[in-house]
């Protein structure tokens, strides 16, 4: 039941935004019905957690400890990024750079983007996976490109055709996925259910499924961003209206890796080697090298920050890739930590540059004089990322740090050398950003701090004091995905 | 109870020093004049030349500060410190124990330290000269100083300089090549450390040379009496230690008066032969040019860490 | 008709696909192009049919009336408005190094046998060995997107790896479950719906649809 | 409840907290703020002091589980001697610089918020305070970082200068670099305790495993990089000079003389009591970099003229000696020889608690004279003995202590590490005999560069003329400092001296953490005659007294002084001797550049110096110039040899890496078909 809530508002919302979405309590329908998501994931989550996992609708649905907290996630992030959109896009609006139409389609297209990612999180069938995450994209390209600058179009149609060949990719994956669990499962839906793939894994037939895998892989790496797959990223996240950076930045991303890691499980119950883990582990340190070293040339400030995303992906990646206890532990939890701090980043960094008209870091200073919310927000945000204690990113990165030294110790060096890179680099720009007199081209502006604060304070919560029930979550999780 | 005894030999000791020093000037002076043909003004002038001085009135610069008046009864008061230190008369000196060998080259640094401040405090382009060189001349000097005595006393095992002239004295003789290393460095640091020719030359006051009489310029009276009289008692410790240190036979090893007087006599002489062959260097010598000196002083470094180099890898 | 027919008439479909497949990546005019594309999704249709026939299993069928509506139908129509909208349809695109572009497009085909290969080997069905034409498809759609730089092109080189995509999971495993399908049709109909709005879209920002004026956003300086 | 060390470390760290809460009740008043939380943190500290002392002296461990942290791995935290010994060390000078702090921040009032000064600086002392406390590796971690973040932001304080950010963002980097290679040690530690679970992580798990030689050393080498780079051991200890005088001057005497040490203990942490393995080449290699750290630190600091980056490369001379006494820890620990362990590890724990009182001291007086001058070049100060009488006799206590002079307390540790290498006996090893002599002949130059070095800093600032523009700058006695800051400076230069002539009593308060570190102990012989008398090992083998020199040096200067003052002569103050020129000024007088010329032309070579003379003549009369320009440029060479390589090469890479995406979407989906090909290839 608050299964079905947590699907239906979203789209109920999103369906009536389409008629009102330009009107002045717009912003507020949106608050409203990302609010009543969020509480309806709480809602599931406390279900799972007294009962434990459940199929629902069918067999349709699928709630695990490792979905579910990505369900809330989700819900919690959008709801948060509905309220600071609200006084985001009303500047927005009023400075001219989005009318009526745009209102409502963003309205919109934020609620049928949120539903594409609960649905792609909840079912149980591997195909609707790949059709929610097909709706996810076609759902935020035009979000992309809402401003029509020229860049903006030729971000959303990279970001279209890029996504659209690497899902299509994970589709002949998907397909070679259901030719081997075909024969053991038979004909029919359920040949296409996690929870009846995940009980006969060891059933399927390996050489499919690694092939598979490979499409899978190439596939929703894609959307998660892993290098060299992922030149649409920095584009798509530069030149949409940032509470869309948010999100995608924030949750898109994990969707694709969950779902990834969905199919790894599977791959290496067939399998039995360790295949896939590498695969995974390559493409995340690559990921994480590259994104490190091509954050040093950056001078947009989001595009900065997208490309610190591919970095945090792949070590959620590498993490997940790398397998075991410890280093899934920090996987997932990255994962969370890296949505909830990005997000804020993204927020601070969308006011940062309204504040200067501007999205070139070379332009923007000044910030902790000028709107110490906007300054200190994006200070500590970065602090946060960069994997600074007591911040919950630090203890994420430590757990996969100290497993990756003991499981995989030659590859430190490498994630040394990204990690540290990709720190110098982030704070070589963000300095001068916060610090320093307030400059001549710096306006003043009312910033949505409580979105803000909130996703740091609970960064730092998580990263002092985790409650119990988020670790016995994790820890189940870890034990699903072993 | 504390012994009594020993105290009065460190007090005889104390006036030995006090009293010798400018004697030990004296004669060298002297020597010198024979050796370049002059007449000299005899044995007894340098305390002649003191005395003149604590009777003198003080001219003080203007601007000059506590720490300038202050210096001149330091470094007295620590130079006599060191007096009482090291071994002239006899090993059992109660005050032995007070430094070793490694607080007796830090109670000289703090000499230095001092003078060279005074010398920077008038605020005259001789005295910051004369600082900046004299310190360095200390940071090699220094070193290299150690370096010479911390091979005597690694062969010793000890850092005290009473039980290294002890276990000198009763050891066997064994010709060390560790020790020779140390005494030729010794030699070289004394004449840096001391002010002598070829680094320093304490007769002229010939601007650009000067370097330890370039610090003190701006002195005069009681305070001028005071450096030079603790300038003379440095020169007669450095001697006394390297006495102690490779020559110590003589010194007594008792509280016997007899023994005591033989030390005192034993001292006599030795210093009497040092004092000719200071001479026979400074008349040999001509004065170096001051970017000459950190040559003349690596070079005595070197041999001093060659010294302690050869202890470990040769004995 | 007997299964053995079916099944041969089933490779005859493949052939043909994977023959429009090499005339989508070498042909130069627009309506080609489009032509070309509709007989694809026409030849798909035909074997989803006799596919669904074989295996008996009849949602296959309706996969195969929504293949023939959207991909034979509708999608052409979309692109031929849009064409017509856009006063492209009569051009023409140049292409660089056809010979080269075909011997890729051949050394693809061999992977895909090359790799499919196991897979067919434990496949029970009568249409196992289409699954290398499939994957053929999905390879040489992606090597059409990469060497055309229209943007209409480049969409029909989507359109046509998802065709392969398609055939795939038609041929190679007698159809996905239907719910499945309808979604993915829904999803390219939504595709169709967006990249129409691109096509206008780029238009008016660049005044035309050649993709190569969109580098802009890139790290070189 | 029993009242315990630890306990009384929870009242110091609700202190700071409860500090860090008034904060915003008294952020719109900006002087009531420092009235109140700065009294506070000194109050804090002392508390600390207290635990510390007093944990130290009962000798046995507490240890504590706090049911904050990960869930498995909730803080430990744990009260050692050796924890107890730098908690000393902290709060002592952190006690002092709070209440320097109180005089100190005054001059900001009015012009610049001290909230966030507050607030970093709180946060900077408690972070202090629990590295040393924590006992597993996330909870240490988290501290290690607070410290730094902290401190970042207080070097950052006057963000408007951009050489300060610069400072702040190159110290955070190369802090953060340092950190995450200690965490891979921690790493390699968990790893070696076989890690099934985080309580893997604990310092109590680490103590009890035994370490493979080959995970030990890479355990050890990555702590000690990281550590390193904190403690700003050369060669990564570019970020020192740059960051220290960066900050507050108050900050940067915390940081110099305190925040260091705690890279020390990390140190000797990870190296004596979780590790455990002692190899001779540890203990070679620490000796070396300690040798190469302590000279080139102390020539660097001579070549400075900026008072606080003189300082600051002197600490980083202060460390390296401090590492050579670690080194031989471990040689002689590897040798088996616990006595001269002791020896050497009470040498490193007396130096760094003199340290942190001389560099301490010497930082709160520099901050003085900023605080009175505006100035921290030391060629535009001179002659500020006459207007700051207690600033400059606290100055000179400072320096004389540090450079080694007795009866302060800088000469007893290094007079231990002396005697800790002449001790050390004919070992087996031959690399070793020459590196014990070579070792004690670069220590010995060491601290006479280091007096050098002192007579310039005092000569050149506070004797002398006044070397700046307007002369005379200042009325007399009106830029002497406030009340709270001379306290804050009379403090430390007390327990410099107390510590100079004292120390066999403070050998004795500390020798069971040598004792539980490599199981020798020296206390007893060292206090074998009594507390006047130290003696390391024998009496016969070394004594010294500070006390007696102490007194003696004081008796026989006031003797002197009445003997020569019982017959009056009279003292004439004349102008100074103009060698018969028309007038003599400031400008003749010998600068910071001139007086370390001697050592700059011996040493040049180690440096990467540019000098330049340009004579510029009239016409008239060409062999007459009228103006001389002369620049002189000194920089540190490792910028060139390791530092600007690597951020080169990083853009290098970066512009390689930024050739992946040039904007062609055909391009990227030709990676797409490349990666997809090769991993087809390779799976199949």
């Amino acid at each position: 039941m608050t299964l079905l809530i947590l699907l239906s508002v979203s789209f109920i919302s999103a369906v009536v935004l389409a008629f009102v979405g330009d009107r002045k309590f717009a912003p507020e329908i949106n608050i409203l019905g990302s609010a009543a998501t969020f509480a309806a994931g709480v809602g599931l989550a406390i279900e799972v957690y007294m009962h434990g996992p459940m199929v629902a609708g069918n067999k349709f649905f699928f709630v695990d400890a490792f979905n579910v907290y990505l369900a809330v996630l989700t819900s919690f992030v959008s709801m948060t990024t509905a309220v600071f959109s609200r006084r985001y896009m009303r500047w927005e609006r009023e400075h001219g750079r989005v009318g009526h139409w745009g209102m409502r389609f963003y309205h919109a297209m934020f609620q049928l983007f949120i539903f594409a990612m609960l649905l792609a999180l909840l079912t149980n069938n591997v195909g609707v996976l790949w059709i929610a995450m097909e709706l996810a994209t076609l759902s935020t390209v035009l979000l992309v490109s809402l401003y029509r600058t020229p860049t903006a179009i030729e971000a959303a149609w990279k970001y279209f055709i890029l996504c659209g060949v690497g899902i299509a990719l994970a589709l002949f994956g998907t397909v070679l996925l259901y030719f081997a669990a075909e024969k053991v499962l038979g004909e029919g839906g359920e040949a296409l259910l996690w929870t009846n793939l995940s009980q006969v894994s060891d059933k399927l037939e390996p050489t499919v499924l690694s092939l598979a895998f490979v499409f899978l892989m190439v596939g929703y790496g894609t959307k998660v961003g892993l290098a060299p797959l992922h030149n649409w990223l920095p584009d798509a996240h530069s030149e949409g209206p940032t509470p869309i950076s948010a999100v995608l930045s924030g949750l898109l991303l994990n969707i694709a890796l969950y779902a990834l890691v969905r199919c790894k499980v599977l791959v290496d119950g067939a399998t039995g080697t360790h295949q896939a883990g590498y695969i995974m582990m390559g493409f995340g340190l690559l990921s994480i090298l590259v994104a490190a070293f091509s954050l040093l040339r950056q001078k947009d400030i989001k595009r900065m920050f997208a490309y610190s995303s591919i970095e945090h992906m792949g070590i959620a990646t590498f993490a997940f890739g790398l397998g075991g206890q410890i280093a899934t532990f920090g996987a997932l939890l990255h994962m969370l930590v890296h949505s909830l701090t990005k997000s804020s980043i993204f927020f601070t960094a969308g006011h940062a540059s309204q504040m200067h008209r501007t999205q070139e870091m070379d332009k923007i200073k000044g910030l902790l004089k000028g709107n110490p919310l906007v300054g200190w927000g994006l200070m500590f945000g970065v602090m946060a990322i960069v994997g600074m204690p007591p911040f919950g990113v630090f203890v994420s990165e430590f757990l996969i740090l100290t497993a990756t030294m003991k499981d995989a110790p030659l590859l430190t060096p490498l994630l040394l050398i990204g990690i540290g890179v990709a720190f110098a680099a982030l704070f070589r720009r963000v300095q001068p950003m916060v610090a320093g007199l307030i400059p001549a081209n710096q306006h003043p502006l009312k910033a949505a701090h409580i979105p803000v604060i909130l996703h740091l304070v609970l960064v730092l919560i998580i990263g002092l004091y985790m409650p119990d029930f988020l670790s016995q979550w994790f820890h189940t999780a870890v034990e699903l995905l072993k | 109870m504390i012994e009594l005894y020993p105290f009065i030999i460190e007090a005889i000791q104390i006036v030995i020093v006090l009293l010798f020093a400018p004697l030990f000037v004296g004669w060298v002076r002297m020597l010198k004049c024979w050796f370049q043909g002059r007449t000299s003004a005899g044995l007894f002038q340098p305390y002649r030349g003191i005395l003149k001085l604590f009777h003198k009135d003080v001219i003080l610069a203007e601007n000059a500060s506590w720490l300038f008046r202050f210096t001149p009864y330091l470094v007295f008061g620590v130079t006599v410190l060191a007096g009482g230190i090291i071994p002239i008369i006899s090993l059992t000196l109660p005050f032995a124990t007070v430094a070793d060998v490694i607080a007796i080259v830090a109670l000289f640094a703090i000499v230095r330290f001092f003078t060279a401040l005074a010398g920077m405090d008038i605020g005259t382009a001789f005295g910051g000269m004369g600082s900046s060189r004299e310190m360095m001349i200390g940071s090699l000097a220094e070193p290299a100083m150690l370096m010479a005595i911390f091979t005597v006393s690694l062969i010793s095992q000890t850092t005290s300089l009473s039980n290294m002239a002890d276990v000198v004295i009763h050891k066997e003789f064994i010709l060390r090549p560790s020790m020779a290393f140390a005494l030729l460095a010794f030699v070289l640091i004394s004449l840096a450390e001391t002010g002598r020719i070829p680094v320093d030359n304490p007769a002229t006051h010939l601007e650009l040379t000067m370097i330890h009489e370039a610090m003190i310029l701006e002195y005069s009276g009681r305070h001028l009496a005071l450096i030079e009289w603790a300038g003379m008692i440095k020169l007669f410790l450095f001697t006394t230690i390297g006495i102690a240190s490779f020559f110590p036979w003589g010194i007594s090893t008792s509280v016997n008066l007899i023994n005591i007087s033989a030390g005192i006599i034993f001292l006599i002489l030795k210093m009497g032969f040092l004092g000719i062959g200071l001479i026979l260097i400074e008349t040999g010598l001509a004065k170096m040019r001051i970017f000459r000196v950190p040559e003349f002083l690596g070079s005595a470094f070197l041999l001093s860490t060659l010294g302690m180099l050869s202890y470990f890898i040769l004995e | 008709m007997s299964i053995n027919l079916a099944a041969q008439v089933n490779s005859i479909m493949a052939a043909l696909i994977l023959l429009t497949s090499f005339g989508l990546l070498v042909q130069r005019r627009m309506y080609g192009l489009l032509h070309l594309f509709a007989w694809q999704g026409l030849f798909l249709s035909i074997s989803t049919a006799i596919v669904g026939y074989v295996s008996g299993s009849h949602h296959l069928y309706i996969s195969s009336i929504l293949t023939l509506a959207l991909k034979v139908i509708l999608i052409p129509y979309i692109l031929h408005f849009l064409m017509k909208q856009l006063h492209i349809h009569k051009e023409v695109e140049q292409l660089v190094n056809v010979p080269t572009i075909m011997l890729i497009g051949i050394a693809l085909v061999i992977f895909s046998y090359y790799l499919t290969a196991p897979i067919r080997e434990l496949s029970t069905l009568v249409t196992r060995s289409t699954l290398a034409v499939a994957l053929a498809t999905v390879m040489l759609g992606l090597l059409m997107m990469i060497t055309r730089r229209h943007a209409v092109t480049q969409i029909i080189g989507f359109l046509a790896l998802e065709n392969g995509l398609f055939f795939a999971a038609t041929s190679a495993t007698y159809g996905m479950p239907l719910v499945v399908e309808l979604g993915v049709a829904l999803d390219i109909l939504i595709a169709a719906f967006i990249f129409g709005i691109f096509f206008f879209q780029i238009r008016t920002t660049f005044d035309s649809l050649d993709v190569e004026q969109m580098t802009k956003l890139k790290e070189e300086d | 409840m029993n009242l315990s060390p630890l306990i009384v470390t929870y009242l110091s760290l609700f202190l700071i907290a409860f500090t860090i809460a008034l904060v915003p009740l008294f952020a719109k008043h900006q002087k009531i703020l420092i009235y109140v939380s700065f009294p506070l943190m000194s109050i804090a500290s002392a508390i600390a002091v207290v635990a510390g002392i007093w944990s130290v002296a009962i000798d046995t461990p507490e240890s504590v589980t706090l049911s904050i942290g990960l869930p498995d791995l909730p803080f430990h935290l744990r009260l050692d001697p050796l924890s107890g010994f730098f908690l000393t060390t902290i709060g002592l000078l952190s006690f002092f610089v709070s209440i320097y702090s109180t005089g100190y921040c005054k001059g900001y009032a009015g012009k610049r918020s001290v909230t966030h000064l507050v607030i970093f600086y709180s946060l900077f002392i408690a972070g202090m305070f629990l590295v040393v406390l924590s006992d597993d590796a996330f909870f240490f971690l988290i501290s290690w970082e607070l410290m730094a973040i902290a401190s970042y932001f207080l070097v950052m304080f006057e963000d408007e200068l951009i050489e300060n950010r610069r400072a702040a963002f190159l110290y955070l980097v190369v802090a953060h670099i340092g950190a995450l290679a200690i965490l891979l040690s921690f790493g390699v530690l968990a790893g070696a305790t076989g890690l099934e679970s985080f309580s893997g992580y604990t310092f109590d798990a680490m103590r009890q495993t035994e370490f493979p030689l080959k995970w030990a050393t890479v355990a050890f080498l990555l702590a000690f990089f990281g550590f390193s780079a904190k403690a700003g051991v050369i060669p990564l200890h570019v970020w020192l000079p740059e960051a220290h005088p960066a900050a507050p001057s108050n900050v940067s005497a915390l940081m110099s003389g305190v925040m260091l040490k705690t890279a020390i203990y990390g140190i000797i942490r990870v190296t004596f009591d979780l590790i455990r393995v002692f190899p001779l080449w540890w203990g070679a290699m620490v000796l070396i970099l300690g040798l190469i750290t302590a000279i080139m630190g102390i020539l660097y600091a001579i070549m400075q003229n900026d008072i606080k980056r003189m300082l600051a490369y002197s600490s980083v001379e202060n460390i390296g000696v401090i590492l050579i006494g670690i080194g031989l820890a471990i040689i002689f620990t590897s040798f088996h020889i616990p006595v001269l362990a002791a020896l050497s590890l009470t040498a490193v724990f007396y130096h760094s608690i003199n340290h942190a009182m001389f560099k301490g001291l010497l930082f709160m007086g520099a901050g003085a004279l900023l605080h009175a001058t505006h100035k921290k070049n030391m060629d535009e100060m001179g002659g500020l003995i006459h207007y700051m009488p207690w600033t400059s006799t606290l100055f000179l206590i400072g320096s004389i202590s540090i450079s080694a002079l007795p009866p302060f307390n800088g000469f007893i540790s290094e007079w231990l590490l002396f005697q800790a290498f002449l001790l050390s006996p004919s070992l087996n090893s031959p690399l070793l005999n020459l590196l014990i002599p070579m070792g004690a002949a670069l220590l010995a130059l060491t601290a006479a560069l280091v007096a050098a070095c002192f007579v310039k800093a005092f000569g050149i600032t506070f004797l002398g003329h006044w070397r700046g523009h307007h002369h005379p700058p200042l009325q007399k006695m009106g830029l002497e400092v406030n009340w709270p800051m001379r306290i804050g400076m009379i403090l430390p230069a007390l327990m410099c001296l107390i510590l100079g002539i004292l120390p066999a009593m403070v050998i004795e308060w500390m020798d069971k953490i040598s004792d539980e570190l490599v199981g020798g102990k020296i206390a007893t012989t060292a206090g074998a005659f009594g507390w006047l008398w130290l003696t390391p090992v024998a009496h016969e083998r070394a004594s010294y007294s500070g006390a007696i020199v102490f007194l003696w040096i004081i008796v026989v200067v006031m003797l002197v002084y009445i003997l020569l003052h019982i017959r009056k002569t009279a003292i004439h103050r004349v102008p100074l001797w103009d060698c018969g020129f028309e007038k003599i000024t400031p400008r003749m007088q010998y600068n910071a550049a001139s007086f370390s010329m001697p050592i700059r032309r011996i040493f040049g070579f180690l440096f990467n110096i540019r000098e330049q003379v340009r004579l510029s003549t009239s016409t008239i009369s060409p062999s007459f110039p009228n103006r001389l320009y002369y620049r002189l440029r000194i920089r540190d060479r490792f910028w060139g040899w390791i530092y600007r390589p690597i951020s080169e090469s990083s853009y290098w890479i970066s512009r390689k890496f930024g050739r992946l995406q040039q904007g062609y979407i055909h391009v990227y989906l030709i990676y797409s078909f490349i990666t997809i090909i090769i991993l087809l290839i390779f799976a199949r």
